[in-house]
């Protein structure tokens, strides 16, 4: 690829808040016709990074050129009249609108003034078929999963991008399938000489896609390199400021060993009309149970009526042999159940909560408001989980909005981890975590199920699912179609065969 | 490969309707009731009384409609209306020519309600106290013109006053059919145009709105100018209801205004509600009201005992009927 | 200093001292503080002592706001207590009496407090519809008790709730100050606090951590009802009547502004106890500052608009920032 | 127990229907007001059809309405505000239903719209009050602080009694009103606001409440201070209820001029002779009296209100 001018330049870019410096003299260029990763563990300074440009947050030092020309935007809306058009990190669409209207408001097709929500829609479905999605474009935005709801995010990014692309994280929850679809629409964009900075910490998606990668690490810049002269060991390395050994171990990590199969809750024709088909399911302690399925397959429906999130129409559910009627979350917790929302801003932050509070949310509502943890106790927890996860910043006492996306994540594992559950739900738990952090979280479910902890793990990525359960559930169009056992010879391939065919091969 | 996503129900699009059909069969229950219970209840005039009675009252809760619609509130507007009044007469009294003094109210209630949005905007304080300082700005500026109230003798006044527009024994006044306009422009606006859907996208989430490039500030500042501008119609309305301008006039209004969006299924923190339930709301309102002037026996405190009562088993029913998740 | 600077109370607190020290410019011993007949007299006293029942009720309304709702019927609940409990003074004078008054009336407004909770968090009105049925209709309860008239009572106990002095301190300040330390401990010594700030801050992820939600929302309202309920004691022993139309009303306002100034968002979440309590007096001084400096009644309004929107402005960290440019805290 | 009045609608049984349209409850003095309609409307054997109208104008606008298509023999209302009432009335005036105010005027030109007015005259009664206070103070020259406690700002009777009040003073260069301040006619207000009248202002002479509520909330202000009401300060008020009567029995008042809510049996009397096709006159006063300290321990023991 030809060196051209650079579309995009910024230069010595800093950003402080109160008590972190979160980018300190960071240089970033991009050129058209190019996908720039922008990598970094978490809490490098990414988003920060992306809002600053878009004129999210005000810039404290540095110069942003665009085309040569020197601009500070006021905000996203003169981002886009620019031509720069955002997915942020966190899914930011209007949840009371209908899909149609989140991917065109704003840009509606109009007739005699008037908002004409007929080619909306058409135009909408269009679109969403461009990228393989195929829902209802005048269904409300919230009645959606969160990888649809992605996707949206992606389609209203894609179509209103002029010159810059900019992506933070778009692929965190979506599976194989998806990701190719995006990719493909991104190669489109890159043909027609668009620039596209793309945030991911998929590894493999980074040299699938993009030809040139900026490390960031502590706000700083390490530097920047062509795809094809750094070896993603390299690229670790540089993303963690540390010879790589950690690494290594995750791809070896076995699955753990089961050790007492005696069951800790079992389902029997549990269902909830529109939701998922009963379905039957046995868990047992120490046993790792891992769902598979594509987006909107129905593996969250699954789990939160485990939790007794929703309320299921029939079936019955046994704990320890016993049956249970769950009404509400709280049944689940007092039988030792936990569950990760997949959600984790609508349903898992207190934002305005100090990271400690965040931590210790679940552990205090389950000994009920009268018996507050002792601070001490809260303080030892916190600690060791900030230091188990490596929470960034590590002050327990900072605001939990302003922590980083991994960072958020991180902390609301730790909230269910402190609980000591018999039975862990885990949807999408490494959502947005970066390398280094995710080996950290299978080791830890791997020691974790090895102490008898049962755990039902949901993740959009395949291999992570195949690589620590002992038992897939595959899912297909809201109810289960299969349950493998995870022997050698279970794969990749197979489980896609499953849920493309609806059979166990 | 491609994703296997099942087209879902299309409901969604009956369903959104549901609120406000469930609120207007409960209305069209209770007004069946008062013909049962009352003699004379089933004349059609009672119920056209009712936008006659209301007709300021509802434009101004379409004004809220829209602040609400935002997640904000306005608590100016009663005084707004009030000072409305106030100015209209004063101006009148003056010499001024009606058309004049009209456009001139109009404007200072839109300027009003433009600052107001200003400082919300600009300074990020909570709606609340901002209006809530309009509010005694406004009526504070009412006791600055006059502790009395001001006759309007201006003949335009006068006539619309008494002026009747109608069918057969049906009439109804030109502040209805004004009130009726402003009804069915602020739903297209609301409907129909990129305003009106940045409006509820600010409802639905501020910060993503903002996220999305969609102009924020502009729209929040228009709001509370269009509350501002419907706040001085209402007073316009009310000049010609009342023929003066009074400095206690309105008081209390905005808690009307807001309870009658409200029970029309708007939710107060915004993104969610009609227009059309505004008016449901208000015909509620008013409805309780001419039920209670009915009745006839009521003391004064059992009046509002009953009235709590009403609204207390209206809501009820419209919960049971529109059972949303919270 | 700049720690001071940043502390979220410290332009509340300024404000309110900058109000307290603009009076000395037009009463010279506004902050002269001198006992009579055994008593504290003085301007800052009345502040304190007629603050106390809009403490009360803002405190309350701080806990429903902070669980995102909002309590309109906290006026109409002070009525109603401050009824019912004249209604049995009137006939039991003696100190028996009025303890049993205040029982039945704090009692009345618990009841009154779990109606609203119960409409808010088990039949899930929103809370500005499901307190306003209760604004209207407690009105009228009031009234109905007193049957439209004030009560007269002529009881020097139940004075002594409102207009009262021990040991030299005025008797409604101490209960508000206890009722203020007894919440303060009970939300900051107990989860209390911390789970209802998580209820107002995220109510479906609170649900999902497994926070009683209905309850605590439930028992915030009755709350609220309670603190209303002895609001009304004081209010109507204060001037030793119960007015069923004048007791407490509009105070829903002031108790919400209080709250706001407070630094409590109307959206529900963080709240401040200490910020409500700086933000009543704020009020009540800005009240009292309209009495002594002489301001004509008829710009009365006026007056208080401009000062709030000055408290609002300089309370604003965008303000400070845009306006003053001052360092961003 | 006000709800027991009413009933049918009946033009049939020869009894009289009256509409009657009240402003609210917001004052004993307002509910003295209802309680003496109801009952002299029982005893003159008159059909009361009654409305609250929680101070709202359209409230009452909507009641008269609803009277004109129930088709009630006479109207009566004691409106809200003085204005606004043009349209209305003229609607009864086309239905041939005679109206009559009670307690507050109208402002209209057409002075066919009612048949008369009965109710007191607020600035007489401020006058009154002014009058007393000259003729207290006749020959003496050293100057008279006054403090005033107004009405509810911009309400009829605040702007009239106050006014009223100021016409009888003014001459004398003596009297000089140091404090006025708004304690919208309630005790806790009056007791507020004359605290602060007390801190602000070490001499006071006169207390002028326009009405008995806020005077009584003032004289526990001033007996806080350590200041003997009625002796340290003098206390004029208006109304008379019992209450302030009480008071000024006491001693603690020094002078009401009474503004009586009971015409409920003027009201009857005018309803009939109306109905009947009489000629009225056009403005009827309600008989009030002013009381002193002496007289009020009179007429203390029968009052009603
Ligand atoms: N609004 C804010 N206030 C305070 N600190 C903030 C704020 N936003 C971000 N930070 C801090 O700035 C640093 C960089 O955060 P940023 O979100 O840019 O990280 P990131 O590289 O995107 O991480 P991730 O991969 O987890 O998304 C973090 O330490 C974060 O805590
Ligand atoms: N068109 C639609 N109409 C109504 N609800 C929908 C629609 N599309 C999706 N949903 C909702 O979206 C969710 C479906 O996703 P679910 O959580 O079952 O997917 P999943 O298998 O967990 O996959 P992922 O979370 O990766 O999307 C459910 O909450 C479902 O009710
Ligand atoms: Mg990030
Ligand atoms: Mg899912």
């Amino acid at each position: 690829m030809a060196e051209t001018t650079p579309i995009l330049e910024m230069r010595g870019i800093g950003k402080r808040f109160p008590g972190v410096t979160a980018l300190d003299g960071v240089d970033f260029r991009l050129h058209p016709g190019e996908v720039h990763a922008l990598m970094g563990e978490n809490g490098a300074g990414k988003s920060t990074l992306i809002k600053i440009l878009t004129g999210v947050y005000d810039i404290d030092d540095g110069a942003i050129e665009l085309d040569g020309e020197p601009v500070l935007f006021s905000g996203p809306q003169q981002a886009q009249h620019a031509g720069v058009s955002t997915v942020y990190q966190e899914i930011n669409l209007c949840p009371n609108l209908s899909v149609a209207e989140n991917i065109y408001i704003g840009r509606e097709p109009r007739r005699f003034g008037m908002i004409s929500f007929r080619a909306m829609r058409a135009k909408a479905a269009e679109l969403l078929g461009s990228l393989g999605i195929d829902i209802d474009p005048g269904s409300v935005l919230a009645g959606h999963s969160i990888a649809v709801q992605q996707m949206v995010a992606i389609a209203r990014a894609v179509d209103i991008s002029a010159r810059v692309l900019i992506l933070d994280e778009p692929t965190s929850s979506l599976d194989a399938g998806e990701v190719a679809q995006l990719f493909r629409v991104i190669r489109d964009l890159r043909e027609q000489g668009l620039a596209i900075v793309f945030v991911t910490h998929f590894l493999d998606q980074v040299y699938e896609i993009s030809d040139r990668i900026t490390v960031l690490r502590n706000g700083r810049l390490v530097g920047e390199f062509r795809t094809a002269e750094l070896s993603q060991r390299d690229l670790v390395e540089k993303m963690i400021g540390k010879e790589l050994s950690a690494l290594e171990s995750i791809e070896e990590q076995a699955k753990p060993q089961l050790r007492d199969p005696s069951p800790l809750l079992v389902a029997e024709g549990v269902g909830r009309t529109g939701a998922i088909a009963p379905f039957s399911l046995t868990i047992h302690a120490g046993e790792v149970v891992g769902l598979a399925g594509l987006l909107g397959s129905g593996r969250s429906e699954l789990a939160r009526l485990l939790f007794g999130a929703d309320k299921a129409d029939s079936g019955e559910l046994r704990v320890d042999g016993r049956p249970v009627t769950m009404r509400g979350p709280r049944s689940a917790m007092e039988r030792d159940i936990a569950y990760l929302s997949e959600n984790r801003r609508t349903e898992g932050l207190i934002e305005e909560l100090t990271v400690r509070e965040n931590i210790i949310l679940a552990l205090q509502a389950n000994r009920g408001w009268a018996r507050p943890v002792p601070r001490r106790q809260q303080d030892e927890l916190v600690a060791k989980y900030v230091e188990a996860l490596r929470i960034r910043p590590a002050d327990p006492q900072t605001v939990v909005r302003n922590l980083s996306g991994g960072n958020q994540q991180k902390v609301l594992l730790a909230r269910w981890l402190i609980t000591e559950p018999r039975l862990l739900i885990l949807d999408e738990p490494t959502r947005g975590i970066d390398v280094g952090a995710k080996a950290d979280i299978q080791r830890l479910v791997v020691s974790l199920a090895g102490d008898g902890l049962a755990v039902l793990f949901i993740s959009a990525e395949l291999e992570e699912v195949l690589r620590l359960s002992h038992t897939i559930v595959v899912l297909r169009d809201r109810a289960v179609v299969a349950q493998v056992e995870n022997t050698d010879a279970v794969d990749a391939n197979s489980i896609m065969n499953t849920i493309a065919t609806g059979v166990t091969a | 490969m491609t994703s296997v996503l099942a087209p879902r129900r299309r409901a969604w699009t009956i369903r959104k309707y549901v609120p406000i059909l469930g609120t207007l069969v409960l209305l069209v229950i209770m007004y069946g009731i008062g013909i049962v219970n009352y003699e004379g209840f089933y004349n059609t005039q009672i119920l056209l009384n009712i936008f006659i009675d209301n007709s300021f009252l509802l434009v101004v809760a379409v004004g809220m409609t829209f602040v609400i619609l935002t997640g904000g509130i306005d608590l100016s507007v009663g005084s707004v209306v009030a000072l409305t009044t106030m100015v209209c007469a004063t101006l009148l009294n003056d010499g001024w020519p009606a058309p004049a003094a009209m456009i001139a109210v109009l404007v200072m209630g839109a300027l009003l309600g433009f600052l107001m949005g200003c400082v919300i905007h600009f300074f990020e304080i909570q709606p609340f106290i901002v209006t809530l300082a309009g509010m005694f700005l406004a009526r504070g500026l009412c006791y600055v013109i006059s502790t009395s109230s001001i006759s309007i003798d201006a003949p335009f006044w006068k006539t619309t006053a008494q002026e009747r527009i109608g069918v057969g024994t049906f009439t109804i006044t030109p502040s209805v059919v004004i009130a009726g306009l402003v009804v069915v422009i602020a739903a297209v606006v609301l409907a129909w145009t990129r305003f009106g859907r940045t409006v509820y996208a600010i409802g639905g989430n501020a910060n993503s709105a903002m996220l999305m490039g969609l102009g924020v500030g502009r729209t929040r500042i228009g709001v509370y100018t269009i509350s501002g501008l419907c706040s001085a119609i209402g007073g316009l309305l009310l000049s010609f209801y009342m023929s003066s301008g009074d400095p206690l006039h309105a008081i209390g209004m905005e808690l009307d205004a807001i309870a009658a969006v409200v029970i029309g299924g708007t939710l107060l923190t915004g993104g969610s509600g009609y227009v059309l339930g505004t008016v449901l709301g208000i015909t509620v309102l008013g409805l309780i009201q001419t039920i209670i002037t009915f009745q006839g026996n009521l003391s004064s405190w059992w009046t509002r005992i009953f009235i709590g009562g009403l609204l207390f088993v209206f809501v009820l029913l419209q919960r049971a009927v529109v059972r949303r998740t919270p | 200093m700049t720690g001071v600077l940043k502390h979220r109370l410290f332009w509340p607190s300024a404000a309110l001292i900058v109000l307290l020290l603009g009076n000395l410019i037009f009463t010279p011993h506004f902050f002269s503080i001198e006992i009579r007949n055994g008593q504290l007299y003085g301007s800052l006293i009345d502040i304190l002592r007629l603050s106390a029942p809009l403490i009360l009720v803002a405190l309350g309304m701080t806990l429903v706001i902070a669980t995102g709702g909002i309590d309109l019927s906290v006026g109409s609940v002070m009525a109603v207590a401050g009824a019912l409990a004249c209604l049995i003074v009137v006939d039991n004078p003696g100190l028996s009496g009025v303890l049993l008054a205040c029982v039945a009336a704090v009692t009345l407004a618990l009841v009154l407090g779990l109606w609203n909770g119960f409409l808010v968090s088990v039949v899930g009105l929103q809370p500005i519809i499901a307190t306003l049925i209760l604004m209207v209709a407690g009105r009228g309860l009031a009234q109905l008790i007193t049957e439209g008239q004030i009560i007269t009572v002529n009881s020097p106990p139940y004075r002594f709730i409102g207009a009262g002095y021990l040991l030299t301190f005025p008797f409604a300040v101490i209960i508000a100050a206890v009722v203020v330390a007894f919440t303060a401990l009970l939300t900051r010594r107990t989860a209390l606090g911390m789970l209802v700030e998580s209820v107002g801050g995220n109510p479906r992820a609170s649900r999902l951590s497994g926070i009683h939600s209905r309850r605590l929302i439930w028992g915030v309202y009755a709350f609220t009802g309670v603190a209303a309920g002895i609001a009304g004691l004081m209010a109507t022993a204060n001037v030793s009547s119960a007015d069923g139309n004048a007791v407490g009303s509009l105070i829903e306002l002031n108790a919400i502004l209080a709250v706001v100034i407070g630094g409590t968002s109307l959206a529900g979440g963080r709240f401040s106890i200490a910020g409500t309590v700086i933000g009543a007096l704020l009020i009540q001084a800005l009240d009292t500052t309209i009495y002594t400096t002489g301001v004509p009644a008829q710009t009365t309004q006026l007056f208080k608009a401009v000062v709030v929107i000055v408290i609002c402005l300089i309370q604003s960290p965008a303000f400070r920032r845009k306006v003053l440019r001052t360092v961003p805290a | 127990n006000g709800n027991e009045v009413g009933g049918a609608s009946g033009t049939d049984d020869g009894k009289i229907t009256l509409g009657f349209s009240q402003v609210g409850a917001e004052s004993g003095w307002r509910t003295a007001n209802t309680k003496s309609i109801q009952e002299s409307a029982a005893s003159a054997g008159i059909d009361l059809k009654f409305a609250d109208a929680q101070q709202k104008q359209e409230n009452q606008i909507k009641a008269i309405r609803s009277y004109i298509t129930q088709k009630v023999d006479v109207i009566a209302f004691s409106p809200v505000v003085e204005t606004g009432w043009d349209a209305v009335l003229q609607e009864a005036k086309a239905a041939n239903i005679p109206v009559i105010l009670t307690d507050r005027a109208v402002d209209s030109q057409d002075k066919t719209l009612y048949k008369t007015f009965i109710g007191s005259d607020f600035v007489v009664e401020g006058q009154k009050a002014g009058e007393w206070l000259v003729k207290e103070y006749e020959g003496k020259t050293a100057p008279v602080n006054i403090v005033q406690l107004e009405g509810t700002t911009g309400s009829a009777p605040a702007n009239d009694r106050k006014s009223g009040f100021e016409e009888k003073i003014k001459a004398d260069p003596k009297f000089k009103i140091i404090a006025s301040q708004t304690g919208k006619f309630t005790r806790a207000d009056g007791k507020e606001v004359m605290e602060a009248f007390l801190k602000a202002n070490p001499k006071i002479d006169v207390l002028y409440a326009h009405n008995d509520d806020m005077g009584l909330g003032a004289i526990e202000a001033i007996e806080a201070a350590g200041k003997k009401p009625g002796v340290d300060i003098k206390i004029i008020t208006v109304d008379a209820v019992k209450d302030g009567m009480q008071a000024l029995a006491d001693g603690k008042i020094n002078f009401i001029v009474e503004c009586s809510p009971l015409l409920g049996p003027q009201l009857m009397e005018l309803v009939k002779k109306v109905k009947a096709g009489e000629t009225v006159e056009p403005r009827i006063l309600t008989e009030e009296t002013t009381f002193t300290q002496a007289q009020a321990k009179e007429a203390l023991p029968n009052r009603k209100y």
